[in-house]
């Protein structure tokens, strides 16, 4: 199908929909309320599912229900609202069910504000639920690549019987930008007769299943864990996305960044580029498995003096920056938050400061 | 009669782990009674909740989900919702639903979800320990009301079956009880009666389940059932609070 | 000091959060059997799922007792489970049916749904509450007969005696001993009920023959230990009885 | 090659929609396109802007700095806009509530009495169309043709609006020739 111009929130809405989910329950909250403006009207002509639910809260466990019940379903919301759907992301992993969030960041602590923001990026890849969860989180930086992203989140959260969170943030949401979607995937998880709970009848084996997080027996429950774990592994080993970004050649400085924040230091590195500096750009495209290796590989170039996370939040993946770095260079963090978002002139600055000051130090 | 002795298919041939005198034993039994002379076991969802029944699956014999305290209204409207062929209910203590849970179980009520929810009351959290529920009575004394419950602090116990019968949109709603054989048959139909409306496509029903905790309440089992008449019954009347036939010209209660 | 500890038929043992009940049942029951007596022993902790009974079922199995418990795979629910053989084991306790009660009243409360029970049984039924003077709502004579009127009136029956469990758990001397045992004594010319024994850890017990204590001593050997230290192991002393 | 065009006026003049005429146009086109509202506070019942990005490389920053070109609808919009915009680049002025000009010597301005040409088409809630057409004829960012494609798409819904809107098109071409 040919290209279409397309809000971040309705392209997502309408690769959901492509992608064979027919089935969305969603709280209003801006800067995502229109991926349910948008599908309440189309849904409908699919034969698809929309409602609209009391609370964020009952809203995690309508798509814990309907995943349990071994259907493609998924959530939009916003910050405080994923907050709130968190006990519910909990109980997902627990009971491995599948199933897809966007989170279109706005603007925090507490009610913040609604311009995009960055600064869900621990809660997302580290704190989103108690108990030892994680989910697969994967970041876009265009209406394009956060259409795609849903549509591989989908077979992503069936393959590892895991919630998947796709991380933009509100410009994402906000923005107009052609789109063109592949082409329909199939629309139910193939392996839901394992442990759905979708009545015996339906299931050749004709015996129950059960869809639960209880496990009373400690030895049990740390097996459980266990097997969780080994999945997430799994993740880290066959997951993980990012891009390369002037990197072929040596640079100066590396800068890691994703999302919106992104394309804004890939300006910043062309303008740079102009000056006679050279600086590299990794972009994680998964956050959660993190490009740990390729950003490590990165700084180590001989010719690379620091390391850059720069973050609309107030430093929050810098610290899986310096993790993948392990000492190796020096790395800094530069961020604005609360709808702010640095600009390429800005980067610019802080790249020249941070090369002046490390050749100061030698 | 023999068949009244006879294990129903969709009950687990097993001993639970219910308190001596705790009513949980034969309301399992009633349900599962009714998934039987439906037929519908092969397509029935059961979700339980926190508290006492969180093991309920190790009783009933269908599908299952576990909710998360409060949830099971939200996950029953998201399997029933995606899955209008399966028969879906939830089986819910008074703190799950009428405290925790209040939001869901009143939203899920007034969409006219139609799955069936069995709440059972028994005037305590009994899985905690014996705390005060929103359905504790006056000056009744729990591990949270060691000197009674205060109306002034607390309030007046809730009412669930009438509160949610002051919603337009619900199709059935009663209250019943299972304390001693005598209200047993009426219970029954009463449950009968939810999931044949399900069945129909109706809007949301409930059957409330007046109960007895004698542990928690300290009392023998005969002490427990004949405090519940005293006490429990006169506040909680038995019978039909709302029937699908009332209300027909507003409510949006269809049968096929 | 008298050697002996003379119980037997049913021994409720009751006390505050916190009070030493459960290392009490434990050490109260290993000395017993020690001393030839059958002993069998029920987790009647329906209300907090850590430091219960059950959790020293495998060296106090070992040493034959006989542990009335719910289910296995339910050891560790957060479910109140009454299994019916509390009541078999109430009607006909053998020789010593030690019933370990949860915390302060709320503990208790399961003791009052049992009272067909103890009525149809024809052994004699002692309820003995446990005292740490050392804990904050028990360091005084008005304090400890709270908390047995609590008790009392949660569970419908009496208490019947006392146990001194003074200590401070690892740092426990010889001298919180004795001014437990002081207390212990106002609160027996208090209430006019018995002690029926002091406490104090095994290793403590040689120590304790200076101290002017009127009443028998039980060794304990603590088995509810945190994850970082190891029971004290339960070997059977020879008893002197 | 990347130009950025800024829309601002008042929430209620049809601001976001012509920023998403221009970039469908653009994208009709083969360029490279990105729409950024404001969707602050101020989008409902005050300023309302958008800014459109049409290049021939992927688009990077979508934050823009100083847009080449700006289209203003009412006066607060040209005052906070006009001082951050390219040199060289078009200023459309919407005559009909801007008496004033741009104060730079450095820009093409056009001043097109924008709601008076649509009252003059039949309604005067046109304005935003004439503005659009009058600044892609002057800029030449994408041409008339493509617009007037892009119209009919977006009023497909409601066909009794095209030609009205077409008039304000051909109108807002006119005006600035």
């Amino acid at each position: 199908m040919p290209k279409v111009l397309m809000k971040g929130n309705e392209a997502i809405a309408e690769a959901a929909i492509r992608a064979g989910c027919l089935n969305y329950f969603a709280y209003p909250i801006t800067p995502q309320s229109e991926v349910a403006e948008y599908l309440c009207w189309r849904l409908p002509e699919v034969n698809g599912v929309f409602l609209q639910g009391e609370s964020e809260v009952a809203v995690a466990y309508m798509i814990f229900g309907a995943a349990g019940a071994g259907v493609r379903v998924f959530t939009t919301s916003s910050s405080p609202g994923i907050s709130l759907m968190s006990e519910g992301i909990s109980y997902l992993c627990g009971a491995e069910l599948p199933a897809v969030f966007v989170n279109i960041m706005r603007g925090g602590p507490g009610l913040g504000g609604i311009l995009p923001s960055q600064a869900d990026y621990l809660q997302a890849t580290k704190g989103i639920g108690h108990g030892d969860c994680r989910l697969l989180v994967m970041a876009p930086a265009s209406v394009q690549e956060a259409a795609e992203m849903v549509m591989q989140a989908f077979p992503l959260a069936e393959k590892y019987r895991n919630p998947v969170m796709i991380l933009g943030d509100g410009l994402i949401g906000q923005m107009m930008e052609p789109v063109e979607f592949p082409d329909h995937l199939r629309s139910e998880p193939s392996n839901k007769d394992g442990w759905a709970s979708s009545g015996m009848d339906h299931r050749k084996s004709k015996t129950r299943n059960l869809v639960r997080s209880l496990f009373l027996d400690p030895e049990q429950l740390n097996r459980h864990n266990m097997d969780l774990r080994a999945k997430y592994e799994r993740m880290k080993a066959e997951e993980v996305q990012y891009e390369n970004f002037n990197t072929e050649g040596d640079y100066q400085a590396l800068i890691v960044s994703y999302g919106t924040m992104s394309r804004v230091c890939k300006t910043a590195v062309n303008m740079l580029k102009e000056q006679g500096i050279e600086v590299g750009l990794i972009r994680p495209r998964t956050l959660f498995p993190f490009p740990e290796a390729a950003i490590g590989e990165a700084a180590a170039k001989v010719s690379c003096r620091a390391v850059l996370s720069v973050e609309m939040s107030m430093g929050q993946m810098v610290e899986d920056v310096e993790r993948s770095v392990r000492g190796a260079r020096p790395v800094q963090w530069y961020g604005k938050c609360g709808g702010e978002v640095p600009t390429p002139e800005e980067i610019i600055e802080v790249v020249k400061t941070t090369l002046a000051s490390d050749l100061s130090r030698r | 009669m023999a068949k009244t002795f006879q294990r129903p298919q969709a009950l687990f041939d097993q001993p639970t782990h219910y308190c001596p005198g705790c009513t949980h034993g034969v309301i399992h039994r009633l349900v599962a009674e009714t998934i039987d002379e439906l037929g519908i076991r092969g397509r029935t969802v059961g979700i339980a909740p926190v508290g006492c029944a969180v093991l309920a699956y190790n009783y009933i014999d269908c599908d299952f989900q576990e909710a998360a305290h409060g949830r099971a209204p939200a996950m029953a409207t998201g399997i029933k919702r995606v899955r209008p062929d399966l028969m879906v209910f939830t089986y819910q203590g008074d703190g799950d639903l009428a405290s925790i849970g209040m939001g869901e179980i009143i939203h899920a009520a007034n969409r006219g979800e139609k799955f069936t929810t069995i709440f059972v009351n028994n005037a305590i959290y009994g899985m905690t320990g014996g705390q005060m529920a929103p359905t504790t009575m006056p000056n009744q004394r729990t591990s949270t009301s060691p000197f009674g419950r205060k109306t002034e602090e607390a309030g007046m116990p809730i009412r669930v079956a009438e509160l949610l019968s002051a919603l337009v949109t619900p199709a059935y709603v009663t209250r019943q009880t299972v304390i001693r054989p005598k209200y047993i048959q009426k219970a029954k139909k009463a449950i009968l009666k939810a999931f044949t409306y399900q069945m129909e496509k109706r809007c949301f029903s409930l059957v409330e389940l007046v109960s007895t905790c004698p542990t928690n309440w300290g009392m023998t089992p005969p002490e427990a059932i004949q405090w519940a008449e005293d006490v429990l019954l006169p506040y909680y009347p038995l019978g039909d609070v709302k029937t699908p036939d009332a209300d027909v010209k507003e409510a949006p209660c269809k049968t096929k | 000091m008298p050697a002996q500890i003379a119980i037997n038929g049913i021994v409720i043992i009751v006390g505050n959060y916190g009070s030493g009940k459960t290392e009490v049942a434990i050490n109260l029951a290993v000395d017993r059997q020690a001393a030839g007596q059958r002993v069998r022993v029920a987790d009647l902790d329906l209300v907090n799922p850590y430091f219960r009974t059950r959790e020293a079922r495998r060296p106090l199995e070992a040493l034959g007792i006989e542990m009335v418990l719910p289910p296995e795979g339910l050891l560790q629910a957060d479910l109140p489970i009454l299994v019916p053989q509390v009541a078999g084991l109430i009607r006909d306790p053998g020789d010593l049916a030690i019933l370990d009660a949860g915390g302060d009243d709320v503990g208790a409360t399961v003791l009052a749904a049992l009272a067909e029970a103890f009525a149809k049984s024809e052994a004699p039924v002692r309820m003995l509450q446990v005292v740490n003077p050392f804990r904050p709502n028990t360091d005084s004579v008005e304090g400890c007969q709270a908390m047995r009127k609590a008790i009392e009136s949660a569970s419908h029956r009496q208490v019947t005696g006392w146990i001194g469990n003074a200590h401070m758990l690892d740092e426990t001397t010889v001298e919180h001993i004795a001014r437990g045992y002081a207390l212990m004594q106002a609160l027996v010319a208090d209430s006019g009920l018995p002690l029926v024994c002091m406490t104090a850890a095994a290793a403590l017990m040689p120590a304790i023959g200076a101290l002017d204590v009127d009443c028998p001593m039980l060794a304990v050997r603590r088995q509810l230990v945190p994850p970082w230290q190891k029971p004290v192991p339960l070997q059977p002393e020879k008893s002197n009885g | 090659m990347q130009n950025e065009v800024m829309f601002a006026g008042f929430g209620g003049q049809g601001i976001l929609l012509i920023g998403k005429l221009l970039a469908h146009a653009a994208m009709e086109e083969g360029y490279e396109v990105a729409w950024i509202p404001s969707y602050g506070p101020e989008m409902r019942g005050g300023t309302a802007y958008c800014t459109v990005v049409i290049g021939d490389q992927p688009i990077g920053s979508p934050i823009i700095k100083n847009p080449s070109h700006l289209v203003a609808m009412n006066r607060p919009s040209l005052e906070k806009f006009a001082p951050v915009i390219k040199p060289g680049g078009v200023v459309l002025i919407n005559l009909s509530l801007i008496p004033v000009d741009s104060g730079r010597s450095d820009l093409d301005e056009l001043k097109v009495p924008t709601q008076d040409i649509a009252a003059s088409v039949g309604n005067g809630k046109a304005a935003n169309i004439v503005a659009l057409a009058a600044f892609v004829a002057r800029s030449k960012l994408v041409s008339i043709d493509s617009l007037k494609h892009c119209i009919e798409v977006e009023f497909a819904a409601k066909p009794k609006l095209i030609p009205l809107n077409i008039k304000a098109m051909e109108e807002g071409v006119k005006a600035a020739l």
